[in-house]
């Protein structure tokens, strides 16, 4: 299935080109609109709620992959305001069960071809993604995903510390640390893109097909008769649909309350910072399971931290000093002459996670109610292909072989996905 | 004040001038060598010396100077020495200091980034998303050149890490900010006998009053002297309350505090302080004005003005242009007409107005809204003021714009131990001021328990006219180089709401964090909607940190806890290997591991076992304990029996093993594995307190009570015969799996099991710590004849392995369920109850899990890495391998691993890819021993 | 950093704690289903309200305890021992 | 060597690395380096520790009222601290742990309430802190308030101290100087050694050897 055969037919009122970033700058042209303002209709074919990667990214390939284009995606607040607009950004598919692998990589392939697909720069910079390991069990981990990775086809490697300090040379890769390292995963075509300009970009795209993008609009309940989707009442008045996607995160428990669902999703805060600009040093994406840390540079050379999440769950994105005191203290542990730049600012998203660190996709009891939750610190990097997938779930009503692990009833059934082995910080 | 006389850029001595005369210090400056004074900024000592350009401006390259004079300066950024992105206009003058401009490649004079200023139109915000985009190959040389252009200084890879620091402090009542308000609350606060913590950002007391008239100074004496008679005030300059968080968890950072530890000077350190309440008196920020030109040097805030010319005793130009709407640029101009300043004002209060500055490096025309165009060298505008609310909007504040007064207020969403005091609250006297900080702090007090609270006097709301913009486009954000026409298209592509502009175009997200830019960002989003309440624009969030704080400080000294075991000494002395095990180091082996593996089997050799978790368990119910924790029987164990036991959780995932004896008729020893202990205690612990509270046991961790060392070896018999007294250790008087107290070394209270996790004869002895180093030299000076030698984890971890003995969390993961682990043989699915019972009752009745085998490549010279993955066909995973040694003992390579349960028949051939993608097979074995399968080696 | 009130040791930062979860009673393993069980131990509420947890007080009394917390606001309005410690006192009271 | 072996003569030992001069009193090996800075901190692992378990409202209670959070001075040098809801700790001179968990056991040996005595003078390490500076390096350390109103002389607490849990009880000295004993986990005493050492750096802390 071509994921951009619709797409390439359609025609932006302005095309995003070098050539027309001159013409508009000698002509002093406005832009238009990257994405318009609807009034709410009556009805729509799909109500997706949540206007972040996901939600979007499903309407888009609704749009593009199956022509359906009678589509509303609601929120609360601001196109890409949540986990799409507070993660850092990382792209890998280096996971540890076929499954996880399949799936992340069909993630990467798309977001390698999404800057063309989208005609907006992403800025997907592939410098390579390291998961540094500081004992025998978590370099074993490293192992058993390497060679997983390899039987899928991943480029991924587990390496010693002589050629991690090749890659990053502010490494302290002497052994008398307190947390030595032994080795990394190495996996070259892990990244970093710039979030914001994926939200935006499946936002312009998803509006020029005819799908209706409503911010400021939040869902306050969802009607069901005999256990079937038949509406969506917002702030902006109600909506008859029979089809509703939830594509909300960390309030996902919420929108299935509406419903009558629960779900095994915990709600934690997962918090990030930035540092002040500094000259560009880092050149690949760092992770370090046992210190809770990853860290990555960007263009604008700023560094950009994330961690675990919260110890216990919330829905406050209001930010912790431990969270940064701990942090410091375990980056300087990786490279201790960065101990003088300065942290510019933290911030907090919320996530949904679930007891085996893998998401729920597909359909619930309730029909016509779809979820595409419990995306944990790990859902933006799966944000093209879970909507490419929900959006084949939606069209055809058939559950996608690449999600058909991730469903609901694994839990009643005992049959969760083995993701544990390398979640933890991952990311 | 006494009119001065002027030589050069520096003023004649004058009160309230913070330099010490008598103290000058040389320091060098983009290459070049400066003089200065103690108490000069590093920007004020410049300025002085004739330097306008600090630096240039993030995308355009633009020339930049003072601007706010402050540590916000997004102009005055500069590398010091190793340290990157030092705030110049704030940080004070050192002897020697090595300061260089950032962002200025080649050079600060000469910088071709500059032609960027040509390109400026194509650079409009976001151009970067809508080019390089095909050919996507091109992309990441497009990134390389992107990254050329990041902004800040430089970090080196083996910069000196400098002393960081931190301490705790709990206070009744801190207060964020030193000017008058400020130190009235404190003092008031003290007054109520509450504990004080008084934090201001800059070197002195004072905040505006510094830099203001004579009745300013004396003001200021007074207070400054009112606030050192308390004792219970502790003030802290240079330093900032960088945030407030959940309960008044308030961080403050202290730069440079002054102290030095072991000759190391502290760079920063951070103060976690837990205080009753927190008032807020941060005051005003000048706000700049947005206008064509507004970005050029020797364009400046009145404050900046006032702070050169009465701080630092500078001269910031000969001719100036005052654009002023309030009371301190009329101060400013005064000030500057009092050192000689040549000032034209342009009084906004009669609609008089700026349209645009003019000039290269320096500002030389500027242009009224009259069209009258005046030459100078100096810019002055006082067009208002943003209201320092960060601290405010962390407590749960939104802040709400006053068209009025022209600025944000707080409002009453505030939390209760939050209080605001002074200018944040409104406009006043010093003296209306000073009261309205004292209720704030005797409030404050009152909140905290002292005294009682006191109403504040209402502050007026002073007129003040709504300058945001002129009739041109300027710079908004002066870090991100983001100018109001940026904001205007943005807005028009649809990126409408201020949380978009700000992502589309990074206003207010550089290194200043919109302290200066925040409030002219909203005024000029309001612009672009057409409405005139700021309010339905809404302010975007202020996050934490207030100012940014250094990694370092944030990190502190890093204590990491770390174990030792009472042999320590002797391993390092025997050239041990260290193995960080968790918390614990470890000898992971003496030197050859394969060696000791070799002398263990032949005669006898010992390993420091400490680390094994320990519970002593007393009462009569400790069985039923036993039963729940444990998936096999534990109802009738004898007096000095020991007991192997296997815990699943309550999901039936294997969670931990040990063995479990009993000493006593109500006396039990459970060890666990090192790294389960302290998840196994908190698990009974779970258990006893939340379902069986009416059980009597009575737990106690005693892991490190004891030094722990494993005796094995067939000689293990004869070498405790040696040391141990008040035991009879025949085969048939101490037999294997049971349990004895006895005297070692003459070290009474100790207690050994014989048990086999290595497969030999063996002992495990445990003695009371202290003389664990006295008892394990015993035993190698009685067994020396014996041959005994010391053997680490990696011999037992090869031992355990001929042995078959599987390791949880290595040959168990995350979904590992108790009969996938070949445990079917020790669960007892007929006990009423046991943690994790359901589960295993149903996988009991599946076939559809991966089984726990031993197996052995058919090439026994080939030892596949740990992890490999046992396959079919070209991708299938139909296992892997969880443990694989090389044998010294069977001279050949052994495996443990998980396989389908198909492939889990003794004799199957499995294919195994090893990392470098070679496929090699593997014969599943019988059982999962490679070595003495029936285990009579542990029997003798 | 919160402060957690605990029941024996007073209010300490909540970094001293361990949050065990949403407090939940065990089926009968003798009776339970594979639905019941499982959703005992996976299933949540979840909600964005005043919740009931067990809190774990690592670093101080090493004693469970129940408390009332709200998860926007992460404010603590009650915490008590737990349930089956409630029962017996009540019980050996009466 | 051959031979029958010759059995060293037993010296018990603190996990701390015992700072020079070092000699064997009452069979410890221990430091008698003497101190007379304003800061000082001690190695105590030589004091005997005798924990005891009982029903937080039973015999044994009645018989020792120091409540959980609160330790008191008895005859014969000893200090019992209320260290958990229902349990005690009791730090006595050196050598006398069998003597004192006797006694112990036999004080309400026929109340037929369930008591556990326990002897861990081997699992803990025990430090004193002592100056009028031990507030400034423990506030580097631990988040308690050590303000006389929260923690008065005699307070004991058990809290993160260095990322480590550690149980600490205020014990001033006779002449009034501000005191801390800090007690942790055996295998840990180095670290929390370390610790009050770097802590204690900015006031000069000076090592002395435990009261002889």
């Amino acid at each position: 299935m071509s994921t951009n055969g619709l797409g390439r037919r359609t025609k932006y009122p302005a095309k995003y080109s070098a050539f027309s970033l001159i013409k508009h700058g000698l002509t002093k042209a406005d832009w238009p609109q990257a994405w318009r303002k609807h009034e709410l209709k009556s009805s729509y074919d799909v109500v997706i709620v949540g206007a972040g990667v996901h939600g979007l990214a499903t309407a888009y390939y609704l749009a593009t992959n199956h022509g359906i284009t009678n589509v509303a995606i609601l929120d609360k607040g601001y196109v890409g305001g949540g986990g799409s607009g507070r993660n850092t950004a990382i792209v890998r598919s280096n996971y540890l069960t076929p499954e996880g692998v399949r799936f992340y990589d069909r993630s990467v392939k798309l977001y390698e071809g999404l800057a063309a697909d989208l005609n907006f720069n992403i800025m997907f910079g592939q410098m390579g993604h390291l998961t540094l390991a500081h004992n025998d069990s978590s370099l074993r981990t490293m192992r058993w995903r390497a060679e997983v990775n390899k039987l899928e086809g991943i480029d991924s490697e587990v390496i010693g510390p002589d050629d991690i300090k090749k890659l990053v040379p502010y490494m302290d890769t002497s052994e008398n640390t307190r947390y030595p390292i032994l080795g990394a995963l190495y996996h070259p075509p892990g990244g970093t893109v710039r979030h914001d300009a994926v939200n935006w970009g499946y936002a312009r795209g998803a509006d020029v097909r005819g799908c209706e993008i409503h911010q400021q609009t939040e869902v306050q309940s969802i009607e069901t008769v005999d256990d079937r989707v038949v509406a969506v009442d917002t702030s902006r008045g109600r909506i008859a649909t029979s089809t509703v996607v939830n594509c909300t995160a960390g309030w996902a428990s919420l929108i299935n309350a509406m419903v009558g669902l629960k779900m095994p999703l915990v709600t934690h805060p997962l918090q990030a910072a930035v540092t002040e600009p500094v000259k560009k040093f880092l050149n690949a994406v760092v992770v370090s399971g046992s210190l809770h840390v990853y860290v990555s540079q960007t263009d604008r050379g700023e560094l950009v931290f994330g961690a675990s999440t919260d110890p216990y769950p919330s829905y406050s994105m209001r930010g912790s000093l431990a969270f940064t005191e701990e942090l410091a203290g375990h980056v300087l542990e990786l490279m201790p002459g960065i101990a003088k730049m300065r942290l510019l600012r933290q911030w907090a998203g919320l996530c949904d996670m679930t007891p085996d660190f893998s998401p729920i996709m597909g359909i619930t009891p309730v029909k016509g109610f779809l979820v595409d939750v419990g995306w944990g610190t790990y859902g933006f990097k799966a944000g093209p292909v879970s909507g490419e997938s929900m959006a084949q779930l939606v069209a055809t009503g058939i559950t996608p072989e690449n999600i058909a692990s991730f469903d609901l009833a694994r839990f009643p059934e005992g049959r969760l996905v083995g993701e544990k082995g390398a979640a933890a910080v991952g990311h | 004040m006494s009119t001065a006389v002027t030589t050069g850029r520096r003023l004649a001595p004058q009160a309230g001038e913070v330099i010490d005369r008598r103290a000058p210090l040389s320091f060098r400056w983009d290459g070049k060598t400066y003089t200065g004074f103690v108490g000069d900024t590093i920007v004020s000592a410049l300025v002085a010396s004739g330097v306008d350009v600090f630096s240039r401006s993030f995308k355009y390259k633009r020339p930049r100077g003072v601007l706010s004079a402050t540590f916000h300066d997004p102009g005055c950024t500069v590398q010091v020495g190793d340290e990157p992105n030092v705030r110049a206009a704030h940080r004070r003058l050192a002897a020697g200091m090595e300061v260089s401009p950032e962002n200025v490649w080649p050079s600060l004079k000469f910088d071709v980034g500059a032609a960027n200023q040509l390109l400026g139109r194509f650079l409009s915000s976001g151009f970067y998303y809508k080019t390089f985009i095909k050919p996507q190959r091109l992309w990441p040389a497009y990134q390389q050149i992107l990254g050329r252009f990041a902004a800040g200084g430089v970090t080196a890879a083996d910069a000196e890490h400098g002393y960081f620091d931190k301490r705790y402090i709990h206070v009744d009542v801190c207060v964020a900010g030193g000017g008058p308000a400020g130190m009235a609350a404190a003092v008031a606060a003290a007054e109520s006998g509450a504990s004080v913590l008084l934090v201001d950002e800059e070197y002195e007391l004072g905040g505006h009053l510094r830099y203001g008239g004579d009745a300013d100074l004396a003001a200021l004496a007074e207070l400054r002297a009112e606030v050192a008679v308390h004792e219970s005030i502790e003030v802290m300059t240079n330093a900032a309350v960088t945030g407030r968080y959940d309960m008044n968890w308030i961080a403050v950072v202290q730069r440079q505090p002054g102290i030095s530890v072991q000759g190391h000077a502290i760079h920063e350190r951070l103060c976690k302080v837990r205080a009753g309440s927190l008032v807020v008196a941060a005051g005003l920020i000048e706000r700049p004005y947005v206008f064509a030109g507004n970005d050029l040097p020797g364009v400046m805030l009145s404050t900046a003005v006032r702070r050169l010319v009465n701080l630092h005793a500078v001269r910031p130009g000969d001719n100036a242009v005052v654009f002023t709407a309030n009371a301190d640029g009329d101060a400013c101009a005064q000030d500057l007409r009092r050192i000689g300043v040549g000032v034209t004002v342009v009084d906004a209060r009669t609609d008089a107005n700026i349209r645009r500055a003019e000039g290269g490096k320096r500002v030389k025309t500027v242009e009224l809204a009259d069209g009258r165009r005046v030459d100078c060298d100096l810019l002055v505008t006082a067009v208002g003021w943003t209201a320092a609310t960060p601290l405010l909007n962390m407590a749960g504040d939104r802040p709400q714009y006053d068209a009025t007064a022209a600025r944000f207020f707080p409002t009453d969403r505030l939390a209760a131990n939050v209080v605001v005091a002074g200018a944040l609250a409104g406009d006043g006297s010093t003296s209306e001021l000073v009261a309205h900080g004292a209720a704030a702090g005797a409030t404050a007090a009152a909140r905290a328990g002292h005294g009682s609270e006191v109403p504040a006097p209402a502050l007026a709301r002073v007129p003040h006219p709504e300058l945001y913009r002129s009739t041109t486009h300027g710079i908004v954000d002066f870090s991100e180089d983001v100018s109001s026409k940026d904001m205007f298209s943005a807005k028009k592509e649809g990126y409408d709401s201020i949380e978009l502009v700000k992502r589309y175009t990074t206003v207010t997200m550089g290194p200043s964090q919109g302290k200066l830019e925040s409030a002219n960002a909203v005024a000029i989003m309001a612009e672009a909607h057409g409405v005139s309440d700021f309010n339905e624009i809404g302010t975007t969030v202020w996050r934490p940190p207030y100012v940014p704080i250094t990694l370092g400080a944030l990190g502190g000294r890093g204590f990491e806890n770390t174990r030792f075991s009472p042999m320590q000494p002797w391993h390092e002395q025997h050239n041990a290997k260290p193995l960080v095990a968790g918390d614990w180091i470890r000898p992971e082996h003496y030197g050859d591991p394969a060696a000791e593996v070799a002398n263990v089997r032949r005669s006898v050799g010992i390993i420091d076992v400490t680390p094994l978790g320990k519970l002593d368990l007393r009462g009569p119910d400790v069985p039923k304990l036993l039963n729940l924790l444990y998936v096999n029987k534990w109802s009738r164990l004898p007096i000095g029996a020991v007991r192997y036991g296997v815990m699943c959780a309550e999901d039936g995932v294997v969670m931990d093993d040990g063995v479990t004896g009993r000493l006593g008729e109500n006396h039990y020893i459970m060890t666990t594995t090192s790294s389960g202990a302290a998840t196994v205690w908190e698990w009974t612990e779970n258990w006893l307190q939340t379902e069986h509270p009416d059980w009597q046991i009575h737990v106690t961790p005693v892991t490190t009570g004891y030094a722990s060392m494993n005796v094995a070896g067939p000689k293990s018999r004869e070498l405790l015969g040696r040391v141990v007294s008040g035991v009879d250790l025949a085969n048939d008087a101490f037999p294997y799996m049971h349990v004895r107290t006895a005297t070692v070394a003459d070290i009474a209270g100790c207690f050994m099991w014989r048990i086999g996790f290595t497969g030999e004869l063996s002992y495990e002895i445990h003695v009371p710590a202290a003389y664990g180093l006295h008892v394990w030299e015993a035993l190698f000076d009685a067994g020396f004849d014996l041959g005994v030698v010391p053997f680490g984890v990696e011999a037992q971890r090869i031992m355990r392995l001929e042995k078959g003995h599987f390791i949880v969390a290595q040959d168990t993961d995350g979904l590992t369920l108790g009969f996938g682990a070949d445990l079917g043989w020790c669960i007892k699915l007929d006990k009423d109850d046991f943690a994790g019972k359901p589960e295993l009752v149903w996988q009991s009745r599946r076939d559809d899990y991966q089984r726990l085998v031993g197996m052995q490549p058919v090439d026994p010279t080939i030892v596949p890495a740990e992890a490999s993955q046992i396959v079919e066909g070209t991708k299938k995973i139909v296992g892997r391998v969880t443990s694989s040694r090389m044998s010294p003992t069977l001279g050949r390579s052994i495996c443990l691993g998980f396989v389908e349960p198909r492939l889990a028949t003794p004799g199957t051939i499995v294919t195994c890819q090893l990392p470098d993608r070679r496929r090699v097979p593997l014969k599943v074995i019988e059982g999962l021993a490679h070595f003495d399968p029936d285990g009579a080696r542990m029997r003798i | 950093m919160i402060q957690v009130p605990c029941p024996w040791c007073g209010p300490r930062n909540s970094m001293e704690f361990r949050a065990v979860g949403e407090s939940k009673s065990r089926p009968d393993v003798s009776t339970t289903t594979p639905e019941q069980w499982r959703h005992y131990l996976y299933t949540k509420s979840n909600l964005a309200d005043w919740v009931t947890e067990t809190w774990y007080h690592r670093a101080g009394c090493r004693r469970y305890f129940a408390v009332e917390r709200h998860t926007v606001t992460n404010d603590i309005r009650e915490s008590r021992l737990p349930a089956a410690q409630l029962r017996r006192q009540s019980d050996s009271g009466s | 060597m051959s031979g029958p072996p010759i059995a060293p003569i037993p010296v018990a030992r603190s996990p701390i690395v015992a700072t020079p001069p070092v000699e064997v009193v009452a069979g410890w090996e221990v430091s008698t380096h003497r101190s007379t800075a304003a800061l000082r901190v001690s190695d105590l692992t030589w004091l005997c520790k005798v924990a005891v378990k009982a029903d937080a409202n039973g015999a044994f209670t009645a018989r020792h009222p120091t409540t959980f959070g609160s330790a008191r001075r008895l005859p014969g040098d000893l200090i019992e601290i209320g260290s958990d809801p229902g349990g005690w700790l009791t730090i006595g001179p050196v050598g006398d742990a069998a003597a004192l968990v006797e006694r112990l056991t036999d004080e309400v040996a026929d109340a037929g309430e369930m008591v556990s005595v326990i002897d861990l003078t081997h699992g803990r390490a025990l430090l004193r802190l002592t100056g009028p500076d031990s507030v400034g390096a423990l506030a580097k350390l631990c988040a308690i308030d050590l303000a006389d109103a929260v923690t008065p002389n005699l307070a004991a607490f058990r809290s993160s101290v260095g990322s480590l849990v550690t149980d600490v009880v205020r014990d001033d000295l006779v002449d009034g100087t501000l005191s801390y004993l800090l007690h942790c986990e055996r295998s840990s005493g180095q670290h929390l050694f370390s610790c009050l050492v770097d802590a204690g750096a900015e006031y000069g802390i000076d090592i002395a050897g435990p009261p002889i």
